[in-house]
């Protein structure tokens, strides 16, 4: 690869790389969000039903 | 006296004269922490409120939020008096330490356009008895002058809606006796809204309590 | 007219709580004159006048940056300012009086600096001395601003810099235009226009830094 | 400050469509720039750089403008989801903002042999809009949440779109007195497909951040919710 092909490369693959890291980070928020809209669910569930869950 | 849905007494829709101050389900959070939950307040012109309620209650924000301070997180409050005619005296004095306690006065009498300037700040001095102290510095001011300086600075544009947090604190025994009667010749002239830890002292004035819980 | 009366009562309070206290002013003073001669040793022997002129406007501004720090502190230590955004008065005055007052401060700063200049580097041309009363004025306006900003701030001392750096970067360059470009006027013309547009913008916008 | 939820999706959800359009079009692009369009004399390969880095700087100035938008309208009607909305519009501009640095110094060295170019304005004003608008974030986290630090945030952000063309028109004074211009380089003739492929990785790339800007927004929503949620169910 020519010196000018791999600055060309180098500057799309910056380009791909952020978008995908964008991606990642995203991502990581997403499972964080499932885990904490779980444990909410699991709150609402045992005050709604306090008897039955400890039982 | 009907009873908020929490508890708090609050009067029901008044009948007659004008409501200078309503909130309904006024709240305020700083960051995460909410410092004052869900509050209906209603005050009409010349009614004298007192709010109670141990510390960390919300007093101080609601005072704040009415004083147009803070802005409401959440819920509506209306506060029907203009800026300018509202007299606000918190637990800080708002006086600049390197001034003295006449240029204090002249400055905040300047910003808010009372007339006679002098005359009145002459006579609030005197009537707060901070006459000799006048042309010292508030900086040397003890805590006691300090709240006295601020109520003169409260007072001095005759607001319509005066707003006093604990005023009573830091007064020695004759300056609050100064203030009870200062509170009595306003209560039916000017609105006041006063939060307070001792609301025996103001019973004989209060037209509307509120308990924040 | 109350609105100059405003401006007026807000700048004469701060000018003579600097000449009471005395704290900021003296320590502007000492600051950029030191800063000049740590300068003198960092210029390497044969640097030119040019690096010399770069250096008095950097100077100028790190000590504004300087005396912007302390600009609302006494309204911080106080809590002045509640009761300055209570008063029926436009709320754009607390800030041209805070702007005037800091204005006069830098005044006396470059009244200072700038013989001392001429005294360690090179001889100061009015272009130069025209140069750094706008840019003393833009200072004023855009930094008084942003201070307020720092002031609402937990990191007040270090976020300031962070702030003001930026938006002085015109303001440097018209000034160091000014001192060696062979045609000044361009660069003053700038530096008006940049005083002009920012404190149009500061006047309009300034309510919002300081309530809610 | 009136009481709209800040949590209420403004528009619709669409945002699976905007996506794959999205994607598509950044495909689009990219084959249009290395295949359709031709090579360029003078610069060879490199100049195909010049087909993602020109439409990232536009975006980046449409996120800073956005943001501006945004912060006008939270002083002007006071709704709390502007604020979320501006802030977001300049954390996009500031990363497209960084991708613009990036992709302009590997333009700069391939072609000039240079990873910096003081002469190259585009890129100083690049670098003074970076520097301004991570002060921005440096502001907003010092400052609590609340009512203040949406005004002080909206102000600064209007600030940042005054200073765009200030900046610029002072890099290029600054170019011929006080850094005399080593390169010069005139705008890049562009044939007929280079330019068709200029336009198509233009609006791809907007559709990009837009789309990124609403996935963030929905995401910083989503938090707001579950934050007021576990409130609700703790206390």
């Amino acid at each position: 690869m020519s010196s000018g092909e791999k600055y060309v490369a180098a500057a799309y693959g910056v380009v791909f790389l952020v978008v995908l890291a964008y991606v990642v980070i995203i991502a990581a928020k997403l499972a964080r969000l499932e885990r904490e809209t779980a444990e909410l669910a699991e709150l609402a569930r045992a005050r709604s039903a306090p008897s039955t869950s400890n039982g | 006296m009907p009873l908020g849905p929490r508890g708090e007494l609050f009067r029901a829709v008044p009948e007659s004269g004008l409501v200078v101050i309503r909130a309904r389900a006024l709240e305020r959070r700083f960051g995460r922490k909410r410092a004052l939950r869900p509050v209906d307040l209603a005050v009409e012109r010349g009614q004298f409120a007192v709010v109670t309620g141990p510390n960390g209650s919300g007093k101080t924000t609601l005072l704040r939020l009415v004083g147009g301070l803070l802005a409401p997180t959440r819920g509506e409050l209306e506060v029907d008096v203009d800026r300018g005619r509202l007299g606000f005296v918190g637990h800080e004095a708002l006086v600049y330490r390197d001034l003295t306690a006449l240029e204090n006065l002249d400055l905040y009498g300047r910003l808010y356009r009372v007339p006679e300037r002098r005359e009145r700040i002459g006579r609030l001095l005197e009537r707060f008895d901070l006459w000799d102290a006048r042309h010292e510095r508030a900086g040397t001011f003890s805590r006691g002058m300090l709240q006295r300086l601020a109520l003169c600075r409260g007072l001095l544009h005759e607001p319509d809606l005066l707003v006093l947090d604990e005023p009573f604190t830091a007064l020695d025994a004759d300056g609050a006796a100064l203030l009870d009667r200062q509170l009595a010749e306003l209560a039916g002239a000017v609105t006041v809204l006063l939060s307070t830890h001792d609301p025996v002292r103001v019973e004989r004035l209060a037209t509307t309590r509120l308990v924040l819980g | 007219m109350t609105y100059f009366a405003d401006v007026a009562a807000l700048a004469r309070k701060d000018l003579r709580l600097e000449l009471r206290a005395r704290d900021t002013l003296p320590a502007m003073l000492l600051f950029v004159v030191s800063t000049l001669v740590v300068f003198h040793f960092a210029l390497p022997a044969d640097a030119g006048e040019l690096a010399a002129q770069g250096l008095l406007w950097l100077a100028l501004v790190f000590t504004a940056l300087l005396g912007l720090a302390r600009a609302w502190a006494p309204e911080r230590e106080s809590g002045a300012l509640d009761g300055l955004v209570l008063a029926p008065c436009d709320r754009s005055a607390i800030w041209l009086g805070k702007a005037l007052a800091t204005f006069v401060f830098l005044g006396v700063i470059s009244a200072v600096a700038l013989p001392a200049f001429a005294v360690f580097f090179a001889p100061v041309s009015w272009e130069t001395v025209a140069g750094v009363a706008l840019a003393n004025a833009g200072i004023c306006a855009v930094g008084t601003l942003l201070a307020a900003m720092a002031a609402a701030s937990r990191t007040r001392e270090l976020v300031l810099p962070l702030l003001f750096l930026p938006l002085a970067i015109p303001l440097v360059v018209g000034g160091v235009g000014a001192s060696i470009s062979d045609d000044p006027g361009r660069f003053l013309a700038f530096l008006g226009l940049y005083d002009g547009v920012f404190a149009l913008l500061c006047w309009a916008s300034f309510e919002y830094v300081v309530s809610e | 400050m009136s009481t709209s939820y800040p949590n209420r999706p403004a528009r619709g959800g669409r945002l699976p469509a905007l996506a794959a359009v999205t994607a598509l079009l950044v495909g689009l692009a990219i084959v249009f720039a290395f295949f359709v369009a031709p090579e360029d004399a003078d610069q060879g390969i490199s100049q195909r750089i010049f087909y993602f880095h020109v439409p990232i700087a536009l975006t980046a100035y449409a996120c800073f403008g956005w943001a501006a938008f945004k912060a006008l309208l939270l002083l002007w009607r006071k709704e709390e989801r502007y604020d979320l909305e501006s802030y977001v519009a300049v954390h996009q501009g500031t990363i497209f903002g960084a991708l613009t640095l990036a992709t302009g110094s590997i333009w700069a060295k391939a072609s000039w042999g240079h990873w910096w170019l003081w002469s190259e304005n585009q890129l100083v004003l690049f670098l003074v809009l970076f520097l301004f608008y991570s002060a921005y974030f440096m502001l907003r986290f010092s400052i609590e949440e609340g009512p203040r630090r949406a005004n002080i945030s909206a102000v600064y952000a209007l600030f940042g779109v005054v200073l765009v063309p200030v900046s610029f028109l002072a890099i290029r004074l600054a170019e011929n007195v006080i850094h005399p211009t080593v390169f010069t380089r005139d705008g890049p003739q562009m044939t007929g497909t280079m330019f068709l492929a200029f336009c198509v990785a233009w609006v791809a790339i907007t559709l990009l951040a837009y789309t990124l800007y609403r996935v963030e927004l929905a995401g910083k929503r989503l938090d707001a919710n579950l934050r007021e949620l576990r409130e609700a169910l703790t206390t």
